[in-house]
């Protein structure tokens, strides 16, 4: 559909998402679309590869379930993330006791590699090389390659089957406008999901409210909002 | 052409529509149909063709027309307007073509196989072709000396190795299917034999074929 | 610098721009830098290789000098482009003449891959891999991949000596807002310029005049305006 | 140590500060030296660290700390922002550290090398230090138990095998050029003795060596 659905509910929203999906979550502090996941885990949807760029601690408020939340409640069956939010080795996070206990699968890569690997996905890119992580842990076994005398590891892209996106401002279309560092990875979300979920701040307007300039993500992104 | 192609767009489709006949399709679509048209330059939701009046100077599609824009409409950068056609979000693409193939191969960007003759031009079209849903093409059933351009296989460089679905000409509107053609539809003053005549490849008629109505 | 020096004329931004660079061109039909690159062709800058959409037909209006004017002069050793505006065989353009007379050496590449190659070289990318010309003349020779099952063709990044941009407004941050169809390739081309130089149409206004969120490139990546 | 990094970022510089008090730094300069400070989150010329009145709720650094925004400030998305970084527009990246060798190594990300041990997280650092023009470090210079820091090879998993140029510590601030390290500023109440015998690995003295002045 040219068109985005509007749901009347975040429960509405995410309420055929099934067990076993990818799932793209933006957010770096803010812009964290903490409706859709809270949704999403109260849906109960489980075994969840989750793409994010770290693993936020749990929430505590038990109104508010982030990723954290997914990943101590045993929905989450592999995470792709750049941090994994230890603090000290002798407080190890719940992702960090969990990846010791083989419960859940850890990929750790360098942000700019979790950014850009989500844009590839969004942009038909199935893969590209990166300077990041060369002559490191995290670039053993992969494949390195030499361009201009310099060496680069190759990385896929991402294409999930869901990416859930925080907006501050959505019209009808579906075009979204982020505010401030809220915007971080919500843009290049919206392009990597095969169905892409956003929850906005502000009433939807009509189509053409927004100037065709100031748009952040077109509409043609973008497969549901709340 | 345009007419029949703006017709048989499904509702709801991301269309982009490529240079000549096809631009003029988005001209033959119900607003309720919710069709939304793209372009490479990084229009995303555009109108008809604009009259001089209208037209905006800084709105064109990719054929070089002034465009009207619809509620909407947004513009993103040369990259981005790429990356929404890679990643497989058009439904369908419409182009023209010099020769089409019952393959599903198509030829639009060079007039001939020596580079010394013709350099060409290919534009965005292999990347339109090669990840949106459907092709579809928009051209002349023969040379104006009267040669098919529907062909078993294409004489001149292809701009894609197959995924044609369907190809509108001004004698008839002709499915691709399993490497066959499929003639679905014919135009008044035409005849299902005189199409078959003049098409350079084998031409299935579909059970339902029938004069294209305007 | 962290600013840009701002020029007082076209003439003055171009001064010292040698012969034998790199230079990407954006435009569109709209968008082009058409008074950077008069500027340019008075200088007298030659050996150029030119990154640009198609080269367009020489301008016939002495006071604009355009791309095709640059190749139809001698200027322009090697051009990168999708397009080559031949309008019928019986009348090759003069960069047609010229690639067959041997005199301008020509890479033909689709369109995505010319922006994707532009974007790439900006973002630090040296490669990717594209499913743009695979099974055509245009992948010949090229390095193919599979990766899940489809086949695609490896494609470099670029960075240019110099890019050329035309703005519709900014700050003395650099900050650049382009209108409508005319941001096209100014955006990726800004940032693949070692040095990036800004033709502006409306006067340049204070830093923190426009919202930050409104601004579609970030000064940082400005080197001169005029 | 903030202060020390403020002072010595050069006029126009683009700077990139990481966690910790790398992140005061940009408390530290002169508005009239023209200097950028980005952060891998995407804002594009931020100031000081906010008071909670001054603080925008959609505002911070890649620390997480609440910072101002200066003039002609602007937001770009996470692809862009390490575009910025990978492109080599960056001229220091400042960042924490638990070793530093004379090799310009440096280990900042995993406090084992056991991955049972720790995980680790490695943020944007393996980016920044891959493209910046130079790789600035603020660290102690020994560990709580009184053990270097700055040695002779890193003994954790290194953030990068190369690149460090300047390394800023508790009590000293020393220069690595060629393979060496080169004492260039030591504390008040420090002696350059002092330094070198807290330091795991050939410190050699700069002939300009000089109290750090606050």
């Amino acid at each position: 559909m040219a068109r985005p659905t509007i749901y009347p509910t975040m429960a509405d929203a995410v309420a055929d998402v099934p067990d076993g999906i990818t799932l793209i979550v933006p957010g770096f502090g803010v812009g964290t679309p903490l409706n859709l996941l809270t949704a999403l885990h109260q849906r109960g949807t489980k075994e969840i590869t989750v793409v994010q760029n770290g693993a936020a601690q749990a929430s505590t408020d038990p109104s508010v379930r982030n990723v954290g939340n997914l990943i101590e409640d045993g929905r989450v069956k592999k995470l792709i993330a750049s941090f994994t939010a230890a603090t000290h080795p002798s407080r190890p996070s719940i992702t960090e006791q969990m990846a010791r206990a083989g419960t859940l699968e850890v990929e750790l890569l360098p942000q700019g590699t979790v950014a850009e690997r989500i844009r590839a996905g969004g942009a038909g890119i199935p893969a590209f090389y990166t300077p990041a992580g060369v002559g490191t842990l995290l670039s053993e076994g992969k494949e390195h390659r030499v361009f201009n005398g310099r060496t680069y590891v190759l990385e896929e892209g991402i294409v999930a089957d869901y990416a859930f996106v925080h907006a501050w401002k959505a019209d009808t279309a579906g075009n979204l406008i982020y505010r401030h560092g809220a915007r971080n990875y919500n843009p290049i979300a919206a392009m990597a999901g095969r169905t892409t979920i956003v929850e906005v701040e502000e009433p939807i307007v009509p189509a053409g409210t927004f100037s065709p300039d100031e748009i952040h993500t077109p509409g043609v992104f973008v497969t549901r909002m709340v | 052409m345009a007419a029949v192609i703006g017709r048989r767009l499904r509702p709801g489709s991301v269309v982009n529509l490529g240079i000549g006949i096809p631009t003029l399709a988005s001209g033959y679509t119900r607003e309720e149909d919710d069709i939304l048209f793209t372009s490479e330059n990084g229009v995303i939701g555009y109108g008809r063709v604009a009259t001089p009046e209208e037209g905006d100077p800084d709105v064109w599609n990719a054929g070089g027309q002034q465009v009207t824009l619809v509620p909407g409409a947004s513009f993103v950068h040369h990259a981005d307007s790429f990356a929404l056609i890679r990643s497989g979000r058009l439904d369908v693409t419409v182009l023209g073509a010099y020769e089409a193939a019952a393959d599903g191969s198509f030829a639009n960007w060079r007039l001939s196989n020596s580079a010394f003759d013709n350099l060409g031009g290919i534009g965005g079209a292999m990347d339109l072709v090669a990840s949106a849903k459907e092709i579809w093409l928009a051209m002349e059933h023969t040379t104006r000396e009267g040669k098919p351009r529907l062909l078993d296989a294409c004489t001149l460089p292809v701009t894609s190795p197959r995924g044609v679905t369907l190809v509108v000409t001004d004698i008839a509107v002709v499915a691709v299917r399993d490497g066959q053609f499929v003639l679905e539809e014919y135009a008044p003053g035409y005849t299902v034999e005189e199409v078959v005549s003049l098409t350079g490849a084998p031409l299935q008629v579909s059970p339902d074929v029938k004069e294209i109505a305007l």
